[in-house]
């Protein structure tokens, strides 16, 4: 068929038409269309690494990695992600930032108009905000340093993309540590020398093999190890599965210590030691009191690999300031287990071969340091550090740590820094006393209360007065706690720019929002097995960018051209040539070790295998030689007492571990007489964080009534007049939402759930409006773990309930930004 | 024989009774040209590639090796020949070198190198020679064609600028960094990662006395000039200084501090500073022959009595460097290149000396360094930590 | 007697002609080589003690 | 492109729809606005007014341009309307695509976008890669009708009447009513009644 517009304008209209009708849409095609069956492809994602049949430019089917052989059901979201209504399809502007910039109405955010704008625009407009923020104010002005859990896929890296190009404008305020893991990556350096979350465990047989007793301190490995860092296979689960026949068969027990029935435990058909609420120091003291008292503890440990054990028994003896000895007795009155039951539980620490696993929750509170130094001085007191199957981890939950590693090295990522640093545009770096780097989740303070000083990990910060902040695949209206106070902190902004695939609540409040593509619109490599280091897989595009989404690169490459150095930003070499650049690099990294194929081979193929790796014991280097394979730590030896940490003079993290009460706690803690249940928000078991929120149709598998699911204890909601599937609304004096009641034996009286990632979607713009998805973090508090790291603490939260009655509203999270009518 | 002499200087010495001395002197003359000619047109026979390649030991190895490289094929068309680099073109040592390729001749007839597997279990000593030679002449044959003065650093890298600015100031000798840049390096050379022989390729050759010099990577210790008993091992970019120069050996002395917790095996640069000079063997750290030692203080921060020692020990004539200067270049880009990888990467002076281990070691799951990278690049943090910047973080 | 002399006269000329030619042939080119190889190997066993050739 | 006679009412009728199209697929600019204000649109809408079917959706669009012209740029508020409707999704506003109403999961690149790319793969043609929107777009498939109409030449075919019933008046009432619930200047609600107005007029028309 032949196209035309525009050229048959006669008679009535003649006239008329003529100026009023635009350019064609349709054309002539040049190539017919291929085969009708459609072409698999390699790709991966934090989810699992899987296989896409792509038909007519459209994802079709995924099935799982051929050598993923427990994928996850989360691989059914992907469609919806690449498909999802809330795709940011256009380069978007707020519309009143848009008429009045810097002077806009910025309450009006989270609600308010956006118009469309070009590309050329867009990229405009964000430069000359990052040009006005330099010579109008300085350095100090921009934070583009908050960075998330971005997607998979090395040459794409949102964060590395977004940290480069800005760094050739000029300098910019930066974070340092995660939402996930602050405290606990701030204070193990000190007690074992490295962050412990983020390092390699023992590998599973050997714990498979020698350990009697496992300890699950507060962590899921079966819901928690269905994402991993890099493009997961999932090979833990294998072990788990080995695990939970060794239960069966009573060679080993495994003990979870934590309120909730967990999915592990449910899994494993294991036991449970109930533990109230954030009272895991309490108990690990009383513990510690008791292997002292009875004389169980391991004296040539602590001699040969430990400093300070004499400056701790002190206070376990109640002979320091506080006059409290740390009795089994003492410590039933607050963590809820019968002191001889604790007592029979240090005696069964030391019988056999125990490994302990630490998970992450217990730092995700307030003093969120304590238990996890406490941890290490427990198992310090067994003396099984640096043994197959004893010691402890922190990490076994995450990214399959406790897979033997390969020892093959992955491939590297697009570079982070600007190859140039002469070129930078702007090249001052005076930020005004302000500190250029702040803890990660300070930064809403320091939007509050500018010049603030606080301490932080012996350093004083001065928090910078922010003006503009800069976002990246990164989603804070998601990770960072109290949402109220942050509506009052971004009332105070003058400009946000966002660069997401999806309308996060993130790209709602900001005033420049940029459409990048998704993961699977791209060419790009990836690691597969996280920690294993199991291969490399190919991530082969499967549809071209949707609308007028681009990928990361494209985006700050445009911006590079805007600052006059679109070559140095891209070496010169395009999307492709940066994937061959960086597997290349990696051939030659093994080319000793691991034989791989050529680039051309790698790319059909769709993967390289590294095998399997050779298992390893975590700290047995140290053990055999404390000297030389000293530890991280000031002294290279285990730090009971540190005295480093003890000179700081902080309050609430002190020489050595210690008790402290929370702002907020359950069963009788403070403020339970108002707000008496207490709120986990855990990482999700049907997402990665907020990531897959928006997949609509998976969305509609865990989602009650269209809203978060909120867990509750039989007793507690039936008390409250609620069934199961009933909508709840779960408030306190920060914040309220709405979810959907699941009731579950799981969970004990005075303890609820909600999985943090559940997408942000209050009724309107005012500060307290009710959330009508179930973002937990419209209820948590923004409040430090303590001077020490400055971490979140999400988990010290406490909340009441009730059967929401009443007009329903709409959910506003999901389908882009809601407007003023 | 006597008689012999006699006669010959009879003929010598005498005049000639027929022939005229115009004759003499001119046939004379001719067959020195016609000699000098030949014999020249012969050695020039013997320079060329044709006749180096006529050897298989040549032709089939490094000949090979040779066509892969720049020096063979290249944009510009010049290329390289055998004798450009391996003949010095300085006449007196030509013929030196001439002479002293009869060993040459002698493996030739002889077989010696006459199969890939002969020939490649030789080849570290045979480059040994060309190394030493060139690290004599300074990279005589090269610089013939390759000057430090008409080199266009701005057209270089980055990191080639900050090298070779750095080469042409003290005007290395090239095969200092560029071994193994016409033909294959010997295999132990290559141990796996590339990065071994980059770091080698930053040592200098030749150490003063007196002086003091870098380690570029991790090297062993020995007890004396044998080289027989290890006396522990020297960290990457350490600081030692040179006693004595004995062909294969050096003795040097490291001047550290040590905890007196436990052996006291292992070697701090500076009091309560945990950067890794090093660490002994439990005879060497009990033993009082090779240490002086000095004062002795409590460090405050763990608790621990620290003590000043300077070690004498002996190691290897090689991988020192006069600066760490590009040990630190190397060290930099290795951290920006491997650590963007993961979630964010602090800045070097984010942490103090003491903290940037623990937060090193939590970092290295993703990045697969080899041990002397790791080494170094700890190094260069902690070197560059809070504790010796003077910028306000 | 002058036949012998012619004789002598002639015989030492076909010598001296002879060795003319065997010394310019044969023996200087010979002993040229012998000299210039000689010097190479003083020259190259002078550098196994002392070290090779250098730079200016 | 091969000559053929169009008759008179054909080429208005193609006319239309890739004015409708043109509408429909991006934001006026400030020249092309002011046609309406003061030119050839007005013209137009004029001449539409009087049609008895279209008055009310004229007037609404009429007293939308009234509102917008004392603002300081109504070529910002109109592409602040246009996003407004068209660029969200469902629970805000009406994405132009069929997918998203006759499709169970309410998503894009449903089954009525396979049906409009294999329509087009059947005839040779694709969307115009710049354009970069789905095939199911309302104003990829009004431009199509425009070309269908004008390859009918003086008649209506079977094919014109078959994609009008089934591929845009399945979800055209839907779309329409979609646009509805938004609250702005009703400038494109106004557009869009038209468009259903017209459509619903001519199809009646063409099968008398």
């Amino acid at each position: 068929m032949s196209i035309s517009r525009r050229s048959f304008l006669q008679g009535l209209l003649a006239t008329s038409t003529a100026a009023l009708v635009g350019p064609g849409l349709i054309q002539a095609a040049h190539a017919a269309a291929g085969d009708t069956a459609g072409q698999w492809k390699v790709s991966g994602s934090h989810w699992g690494a899987f296989r896409a049949r792509v038909y007519a430019g459209k994802v079709q089917e995924i099935k799982a990695f051929e050598a993923d052989k427990y994928p996850t059901d989360m691989l059914k979201g992907i469609k919806g992600i690449i498909y999802s209504p809330s795709r940011i399809r256009y380069p978007m502007v707020r519309y009143d930032w848009y008429l009045n910039r810097e002077k806009s109405d910025t309450t009006q955010r989270g609600d308010n108009r956006f118009i469309r704008v070009t590309w050329d625009e867009a990229i405009t407009l964000f430069h000359d905000e990052l040009e006005r923020m330099q010579t109008q104010y300085g350095p100090w002005a921009i934070h583009a340093g908050s960075t998330g859990w971005r997607s998979t896929g090395q040459v794409h890296s949102c964060g590395n993309h977004m940290a480069r190009a800005i760094a050739m404008h000029g300098y910019t305020v930066n974070k340092v540590g995660d939402y996930s893991t602050g405290a606990g990556q701030t204070i193990m350096p000190y007690v074992l020398g490295t962050t412990e979350v983020y390092a390699q465990g023992t590998s599973w047989p050997l714990i498979l093999k020698n350990s009697k007793t496992i300890v699950l301190w507060g962590t899921d490995l079966v819901k928690n190890l269905q994402v991993g860092w890099n493009c997961e296979t999932h090979e833990a689960f294998e072990y788990l599965e080995q695990l939970k026949e060794k239960i069966a068969r009573k060679e080993i027990r495994v003990i979870s210590v934590d309120p909730v029935k967990s999915k592990t435990q449910n899994y494993l058909n294991s036991e449970q030691q109930y533990i109230n609420p954030q009272t895991d120091v309490p108990f690990m003291l009383a513990i510690a009191h008791t292997l002292y008292k009875e004389n169980l503890y391991d004296k040539k440990f602590i001699d040969t690999y430990a400093l300070g054990f004499g400056d701790f028994v002190p206070y376990l003896l109640g002979a320091t300031k506080d006059k409290v000895e740390k009795t089994p007795e003492w410590a039933e009155q607050i963590c809820g287990i019968k002191a001889d039951q604790i007592r029979e539980f240090a005696r069964m620490l030391v019988k056999e071969r125990t490994q302990i696993m630490v998970g992450w929750s217990i730092q995700r509170q307030q003093h969120g340091e304590q238990p996890y130094w406490m941890a290490a001085v427990l198992a310090t007191m067994l003396g099984q550090i640096g043994l197959p199957g004893g010691g402890i981890s922190y990490a076994h939950h995450y990214s399959s740590v406790g897979v033997a590693s390969t020892g093959a090295a992955g491939p590297g990522a697009f570079p982070r820094n600007p190859d140039k640093p002469d070129k930078r545009i702007h090249k001052n770096k005076d930020y005004k006393g302000y500190s250029s780097t702040i803890p990660v989740a300070r930064w809403v303070d320091a939007i509050l209360e500018p010049g603030k000083k606080i301490q932080a990990n012996g350093a004083t910060i001065t928090l910078p007065d922010l003006k503009m902040m800069v976002f990246s695949g990164c989603n804070p209206w998601h990770h960072h706690q109290d949402r109220n106070n942050m509506k009052k902190a971004f009332h105070k902004l003058e400009t946000v720019v966002t660069v997401d695939f999806t309308w996060t609540a993130t790209c709602r409040f900001s005033d420049i929002v940029l459409p990048a593509c998704t993961q699977w619109e791209r060419n790009d490599l990836d690691l597969y097995g996280s920690y294993s280091g199991r291969g490399i897989i190919a991530m082969q595009k499967l549809v071209d960018p949707l609308f007028q989404s681009k990928t990361d690169f494209e985006i700050f490459t445009l911006l590079a051209r805007k600052l006059g150095q679109e070559k140095d930003y891209t070496q010169g070499k395009n999307e492709m040539q940066w994937v061959k650049e960086l597997y290349n690099g990696c051939v030659e990294a093994n080319k000793a070790s691991f034989p791989m194929p050529d680039f051309e081979t790698f790319w059909k193929e769709g993967f390289v295998d590294f095998g399997k790796g050779k298992d390893w014991t975590r700290q047995a280097a140290f053990r055999e030689d404390p000297e030389i394979n000293s530890l991280g730590t000031p002294s290279g030896f285990i730090e009971i007492f540190s005295r480093k940490i003890d000179r700081y003079g902080y309050k609430e993290c002190q020489g050595h571990p210690m008790w402290f009460e929370k702002a907020e706690r359950s069963h009788g803690g403070p403020g339970s007489d108002k707000h008496p249940i207490w709120l986990q928000s855990c990482h999700p078991n049907k997402r990665l964080h907020s990531q897959m929120c928006d997949s609509e149709q998976f969305r509609a598998t865990y989602a009650v009534k269209g809203r978060e699911p909120i867990y509750l204890n039989p007793h507690d909601a039936k008390s409250r007049g609620i069934k199961d599937g009933d909508l709840v609304r779960v408030f306190n004096e920060r914040g309220q939402l709405l979810a959907g009641a699941v009731v579950s034996d799981n969970f004990p009286s005075g303890v609820a759930r909600i999985e943090e990632g559940a997408w942000y979607g209050p009724v309107d713009e005012k500060i307290g409006s009710l959330d009508t998805y179930g973002d937990p973090n419209t209820l948590t508090m923004d409040l430090a773990t303590s001077e020490l790291s400055q971490a979140t603490s999400a988990n010290t939260c406490q909340v009441q309930y009730e059967k929401f009655i009443g007009k329903v509203p709409a959910v506003t999270a999901f389908g882009g930004p809601k407007e003023i009518s | 024989m006597i008689k012999f002499i006699k006669c010959f200087w009879q003929i010598v010495s005498k005049p000639s009774v027929h022939l005229s001395l115009g004759l003499l002197s001119m046939g004379g003359f001719l067959a020195g040209v016609i000699f000098w000619g030949g014999f020249n047109t012969a050695l020039e026979v013997t320079n060329t590639e044709e006749f180096c390649i006529s050897c298989h030991a040549m032709s089939d190895n490094v000949y090979v090796e040779l066509q892969e490289t720049v020096h063979w094929k290249n944009h510009s068309g010049v290329r390289a020949t055998c004798p450009d680099c391996h003949v010095p073109h300085n006449w007196t040592n030509k013929i030196a070198r001439k002479m002293q390729a009869s060993k040459e001749v002698w493996s030739a007839v002889f077989g010696n190198i006459d199969t890939r597997e002969k020939f490649l279990a030789k080849r570290g000593e045979l480059a040994q020679h060309e190394w030493d030679r060139f690290s004599a002449n300074n990279s005589l044959e090269c610089k013939n064609c390759h000057n430090y003065n008409s080199m266009d650093f701005s057209i270089m890298s980055e990191r080639a600028q900050v090298q070779m600015k750095m080469a042409a100031e003290r005007d290395q000798s090239c095969i200092d960094c560029h071994k193994g840049i016409a033909h294959n390096l010997p295999e132990n050379m290559h141990s796996g990662e590339g990065t071994l022989a980059k770091l080698e390729e930053m040592a200098t050759s030749g150490y003063d006395q007196g002086q003091s010099y870098y380690s570029v990577r991790q090297l062993p210790l020995f007890t004396d000039k044998t080289l027989a008993t290890e006396a522990g091992q020297l960290n990457a970019a350490t600081k030692v200084t040179i006693l004595a120069v004995e062909d294969n050996a050096i003795q040097v002395e490291i001047d550290a501090w040590r905890k007196t917790k436990g052996f006291g095996r292992v070697m701090f640069e500076d009091f309560a500073m945990n950067i890794n000079d090093g660490f002994l063997s439990k005879e060497v750290a009990l033993s009082d022959d090779y240490m002086d030692k000095g004062e002795s203080k409590i460090d405050e921060l763990t608790g621990l009595p620290w003590q000043k020692v300077s070690v004498k020990l002996w190691m290897r004539n090689g991988s020192l460097t006069e600066s760490r200067d590009t040990l630190w270049t190397f060290a930099k880009t290795t951290f920006d290149k491997s650590c963007s990888v993961c979630h964010t990467q602090p800045a070097e002076n984010h942490f103090d000396t003491n903290t940037w281990p623990g937060m090193f070691n939590g970092m290295l799951s993703f990045v697969n360094l080899d041990g002397d990278t790791q080494a170094l690049v700890l190094k260069y943090l902690q070197k560059h930590s809070s504790d010796f910047s003077d910028e306000a973080h | 007697m002058s036949e012998i002399k012619n004789e002598y006269e002639q015989t030492t000329r076909t010598r001296e002609w002879k060795t003319f030619l065997f010394i310019t042939v044969c023996l200087f080119p010979i002993l040229s080589v012998l000299l210039i190889g000689g010097y190479g190997f003083t020259v190259w066993f002078l550098q196994m003690f002392m070290g090779p050739p250098g730079h200016g | 492109m091969t000559e053929t006679t169009v008759s008179e009412i054909n080429e208005t009728r193609a006319s239309l729809y890739w004015w409708f199209a043109t509408l429909l697929t991006k934001e006026l600019d400030k020249e092309q606005l002011a046609i309406y204000f003061c030119g050839e649109g007005v013209k137009l809408l004029d001449q539409l007014e009087q049609e008895a079917l279209f008055t009310a959706s004229v007037e609404k669009i009429k007293s939308a341009l009234t509102t917008i012209l004392p603002i300081n740029k109504p070529e910002l508020e109109l592409a602040a309307d246009f996003s407004q409707i068209f660029l969200t999704d469902t629970k805000a506003g009406a994405p132009p695509y069929a997918s998203v109403y006759l499709s169970k999961s309410g998503q894009l690149f449903e089954q009525p976008h396979q049906d409009m790319v294999d329509l087009f793969t059947a005839q040779g043609l694709v969307v115009d890669p710049n354009f970069k929107e789905p095939a199911d777009h309302i104003a990829i498939q009004l431009d199509y009708l425009g070309n269908l109409i004008i390859q009918d030449g003086e008649g209506v075919s079977d094919a014109q009447i078959d994609f009008i019933e089934t591929n845009i008046l399945s979800w055209l009432d839907m779309f329409v009513q979609a646009t509805d619930k938004v609250k702005n200047s009703g400038f494109y609600q106004g557009i869009c009644q038209l468009l259903q107005a017209y459509i619903k007029q001519d199809i009646a028309e063409i099968k008398a």
